[in-house]
């Protein structure tokens, strides 16, 4: 499906330009991790990506191909607020998973869910557990998938540090088995730890796409020196 | 003012006495009102949801039409069943006129549009929240549909109660279609009619009263229902 | 409503329908100046309001019962006013040879022996309650067939008639009914001038004793132009498809 | 089958024609009804709003009641307000029977439980997402009922044309305590009531269709307010 | 207001015990952190001393007195998923400024969003705001409160670095103010930058309740060892 590759993608809403003539390649092989100040767009851009939105300018070519229904089954998203339906956790696993293949999954579903530590709140109704539990669910119903490429909108901003160490190792994971993550963080260190490469996007354009280190090392624009530091720049 | 006094005994005479005429028509009433809200529901539910899932051009003029058909009057309703199903009516072949059958049909045809109205509103909100995470997931139509319906159930049983409310309340549509006949199409609301234009006000109200009872009760029923559902399943 | 030039005459659907106040209300009151306000209801209903006191004026076809309102004090006193006769129509093929009946009872005699479907108002209005008067005289009691042959529709005449209609059914209406009807089908009168089926109207003013606000000056002034020979000729003018609806016939009392 | 066509062409030329009596019947008909519809909205919408967001013993037996008087017969509804209003009743002395100001009576009525009930269940949805923030700043009851029926105007829009709809079609009430009074109290459904009793089923139709319209336009108009509004506001 | 004290404090729904006998005291100066594993109560302890929702059992005391609308009036809370109202970044602030003060605030709006940067966003939607912008917003109505205790639940968990900065900051002014927070954060660099005191939760129960300095160098429980270590313990 990759290399991915945008061209002067643009998105506007009511005047407000979201995402500003942005053109990048992401390749096959590596975690890309998209950073930037809040509001910078990171978001919009996953959805535009994933085609959950048009853009208003500009393309998007998933190995040549315009996104569609069927590129979009082969990929999956973890949205900044998880998505949870008014169910159970398991039935929300079960959901995600009868989309895929039809049948009982049940020991599919208890191994996912003993996986991210949720067996025991299998029961439980998906929309009243805890923040971080909540990602966790998010994060299993995901890679019940199996996708091809996984986009992580901040997947680990509500986790305990234990839990940010296995999505870390899942992202590695992930990694080694071929599929294409594509991880939205502000924790710096966390970036660090996993990125192969990084986008670095401020107001909806895109200032910088280089190699971990690189970036990490000897940032090329200003503002994400400056962001690296935690100089306030939007 | 002694009318009132005067109905609430006749209605607790009729109740206790089990009045085998009064039964007949109570039944007749849930009967016919319960299959028009089942239908309507069959109908409206994935109509409504449909609309309140669904974006295509036009789709705004639809929902105005929906909505509008929320005031179509049931007498306008009967005419237009009575026309299709009399002798002369292009269906007058089925015999149904003058009979519960009809008055399913007009009731269905009146209510479904409430039902769909509300249903798309309702199925709009929670569709605002899902969308995003169905069409990544690659949902079908028919899948998002369900999961709608079903998340917004307990939502969707008040639009139910509204739709019920509505039929077994109605007279217009039923009094022309099934003719207020004693013993084969008289229901609550027509023999409360009757009795009204006999200037028998006590006992009209009396039927109204048990009509609201049972009003009641079905609203009762559907409420212990969804209270045990909740205590086992999830808001 | 509580204007001094207009009052509320509560009626009966049937003289409504016929579009009889239509053609004498505007020159009352092109005459006098008064409003009159129909209030077009069944029979029942009409003498229960006026016992309330929510009209100044009765007019309606149920002589027994206008009697006993008058005789309980509601209203003042009752004057014939008109009167039609009541027929019975049905479909041209006429299943229970109708057409060859003498008198009315033989006429329902022969509805019964057929079973043939008729409907009735069932509501107690004064065409029911002449209805069920036939039947009796014809020694049947159709309401143990109810639901069966014997339909009763439990509303007014213009419904029952649509009703007889839509399942091919006789039914009893009133002429002046029948004449203004529109939805006739293909139905033809098969019972007509029998006296036994003679329908007189009567009008009431409602008593001022009982309820103090009635407009007796412009109620009363309504009766006696409606009685009057102006208004007597009136009614005999009203034709419709060039019959007439009504027989004036005040002062027989 | 032809009344069908006759009926569209009658309609079609009494609305060319503007004829005054249909003006005036239609006039008389949105006056009613929309009087009704935002009575209704002042007593309902607080009410449903109340009821959606207080937990107080006893609240579910008082939703069940504002449920089931949903299906309170039109019919019944007028016979109450016959009652009270008649001269032999408590509030003859108001004269207010067979006037406009009746038919408004028994109107809203009949749709402020439907406004109420379907009130409820919406600000109950908004209220579960509120209420911790509300609880914790302290907002007063008064306040969170503002807010709360603010913030979900666009779907409270829906219920308002669903009680619009019911009132505008709503027959039984408004003839008994109108009387269908020629230039006075009558409206539109009573005068179809009335043409069908007559047997003109054409022209009982072309009313009906005539109402249809009417509908129409009040929903669209109110959709097109809608929209403007979303556009300059928020969803 | 403060000390707060709790005694034996329970919690349960639907037979789950989400807190568990727990009793603590909390004093007026410094700044308390609330630490523990996804789904150890935090949230729920937060909410019941904020008197959001009734204990199922024990007491909580305000200087001595039960939690009331008084108490709860003088204090802010802000929730781990922001509640923002269906109306604008404006009307926002101005909802919950009126709960406190009559009149036009306008002035007081602009300078408190322009101090967490969302000045020229104030006409937004606040729901479409990105996840940080929220956050953001949820920081500066609670501010605007001027609460005398201010709750903050993982405040900081979508923002970028340079809003981490700021909020960091602003809870070292409020400190020195005389306001107290009560701060939840998985970040254990953020605690040990701002906090005084830690209260460590584990399933419901308070495990450690200590200065910070002997919490991060010395946890009393191997718990408590673990989580710092980014060890799975629940
Ligand atoms: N539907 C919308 N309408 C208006 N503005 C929007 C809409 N969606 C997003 N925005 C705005 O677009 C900008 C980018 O949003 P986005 O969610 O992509 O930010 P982000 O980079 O993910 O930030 P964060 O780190 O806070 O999550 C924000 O300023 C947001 O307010
Ligand atoms: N209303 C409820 N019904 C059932 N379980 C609940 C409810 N509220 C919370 N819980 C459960 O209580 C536990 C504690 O929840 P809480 O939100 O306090 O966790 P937390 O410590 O804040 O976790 P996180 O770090 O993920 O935010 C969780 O397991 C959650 O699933
Ligand atoms: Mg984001
Ligand atoms: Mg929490």
């Amino acid at each position: 499906m990759l290399p991915l590759v945008t061209k002067n993608l643009g998105f506007k809403v009511n005047g407000a330009i979201l995402i500003n003539d942005l053109s990048m390649t992401l390749d096959a092989d590596g975690v890309s991790v998209v950073m930037g100040p809040n509001g910078a767009g990171k978001s919009v851009l996953l959805r535009l990506l994933h085609g959950l939105m048009e853009p208003t300018s500009g393309t998007i070519r998933w190995a040549g191909q315009a996104p569609d229904e069927w590129l979009r089954r082969r990929q999956a998203m973890m949205f900044q607020r998880p998505i949870l339906l008014r169910r159970s956790v398991r039935a929300n696993m079960d959901f995600a998973l009868r989309q895929r293949a039809r049948g009982n999954q049940r020991e599919k579903i208890d191994a996912l869910l003993g996986h991210v530590g949720l067996k025991d709140l299998a029961e439980r109704p998906a929309r009243r557990l805890s923040g971080g539990e909540q990602q966790r669910l998010a994060l299993a119903r995901a890679l019940a998938l199996e996708p091809e490429v996984l986009f992580m909108d901040e997947p680990a901003a509500s986790l305990d540090p234990a839990s940010t160490v296995t999505i870390e190792t899942v992202v590695r994971e992930l990694k080694e088995s071929g599929t294409k993550v594509v991880f939205v963080t502000h924790d710096v260190a966390q970036a660090r730890r996993i990125a192969d490469d990084i986008v670095f996007l401020h107001r909806g354009r895109l200032l910088e796409q280089s190699d971990a280190v690189t970036f990490f090392e000897q940032p090329s624009s200003s503002e994400a020196r400056q962001y690296l530091d935690g100089k306030i720049i939007i | 003012m002694q009318d009132f006094a005067e109905s609430f005994a006749i209605a607790f005479t009729l109740v206790v006495q089990l009045d085998p005429d009064l039964m007949e028509i109570v039944g007749l009433s849930l009967k016919v009102s319960l299959s028009a809200v089942a239908v309507s529901a069959l109908i409206g539910l994935p109509l409504g949801a449909a609309l309140g899932m669904a974006r295509f051009p036009g789709r705004s003029v639809f929902i105005v039409l929906v909505n509008a058909l929320m005031g179509m009057p049931p007498v306008v309703v009967g005419l237009l069943v009575y026309l299709m199903l009399s002798n002369a009516g292009p269906f007058g072949w089925m015999r149904l006129l003058y009979s519960p059958g009809a008055m399913i049909i007009a009731q269905t045809i009146l209510i479904t549009p409430i039902i769909a109205a509300l249903t798309r509103d309702i199925v709009e909100r929670l569709h605002e929240e899902y969308a995003d995470y169905f069409r990544s997931l690659g949902v079908s139509s028919a899948g998002c549909l369900g999961a709608l319906l079903w998340d917004a159930r307990y939502s969707l049983l008040t639009v139910g109660l509204a739709g019920f409310g509505r039929a077994i309340a109605e007279v217009g549509a039923v009094m022309i279609v099934g003719g207020n006949i004693d013993h084969l199409t008289r229901v609550m609301t027509t023999a409360i009619a009757l009795e009204t234009s006999k200037g028998d006000l006590a006992l009209a109200l009396a039927l109204g009263v048990i009509l609201l009872a049972l009003a009641l009760t079905v609203n009762a029923s559907v409420m212990l229902l969804r209270g045990t559902a909740v205590r086992t399943a999830y808001a | 409503a509580a204007d001094d030039d207009s009052i509320i005459l509560q009626s009966t659907t049937s003289t409504l329908n016929s579009g009889l106040y239509d053609f004498l209300l505007p020159e009352f009151t092109a005459k006098t100046g008064i409003t009159v306000n129909v209030v077009a209801v069944g029979t029942g209903q009409a003498i229960k309001n006026a016992v309330n006191g929510d009209g100044d004026v009765l007019l309606v076809h149920a002589k027994p019962a206008e009697e006993k309102f008058v005789a309980d004090g509601f209203g003042v006193e009752r004057f014939d006013v008109m009167y039609n006769d009541f027929i019975v129509v049905g479909l041209p093929s006429d299943p229970a040879g109708l057409r060859e009946a003498k008198t009315a009872t033989d006429a329902l005699t022969r509805i019964a022996k057929a079973d043939a479907l008729f409907a009735s108002r069932g509501d107690n209005s004064g065409t029911h309650k002449k209805e069920m008067s036939l039947w009796k005289s014809a020694g049947i009691d159709p309401t143990t067939a109810s639901g069966e042959w014997y339909r009763e529709t439990g509303s007014g005449m213009g419904a029952t008639l649509n009703a007889a209609v839509g399942m091919g059914a006789y039914t009893m209406t009133d002429r002046a009914t029948w004449i203004s009807f529109k939805n006739k089908g293909d139905y033809i009168i098969v019972l007509e001038g029998d006296d036994a089926l003679f329908n007189q109207y009567g009008i009431t003013l409602v008593n001022p004793q009982k309820h103090p606000h009635v407009n007796v000056k412009a109620g009363q002034a309504f009766i006696d132009w409606i009685l009057s020979d102006e208004g007597q000729a009136k009614i005999a003018a009203y034709t419709l498809d060039g019959q007439q609806l009504f027989f004036p016939n005040a002062g027989t009392k």
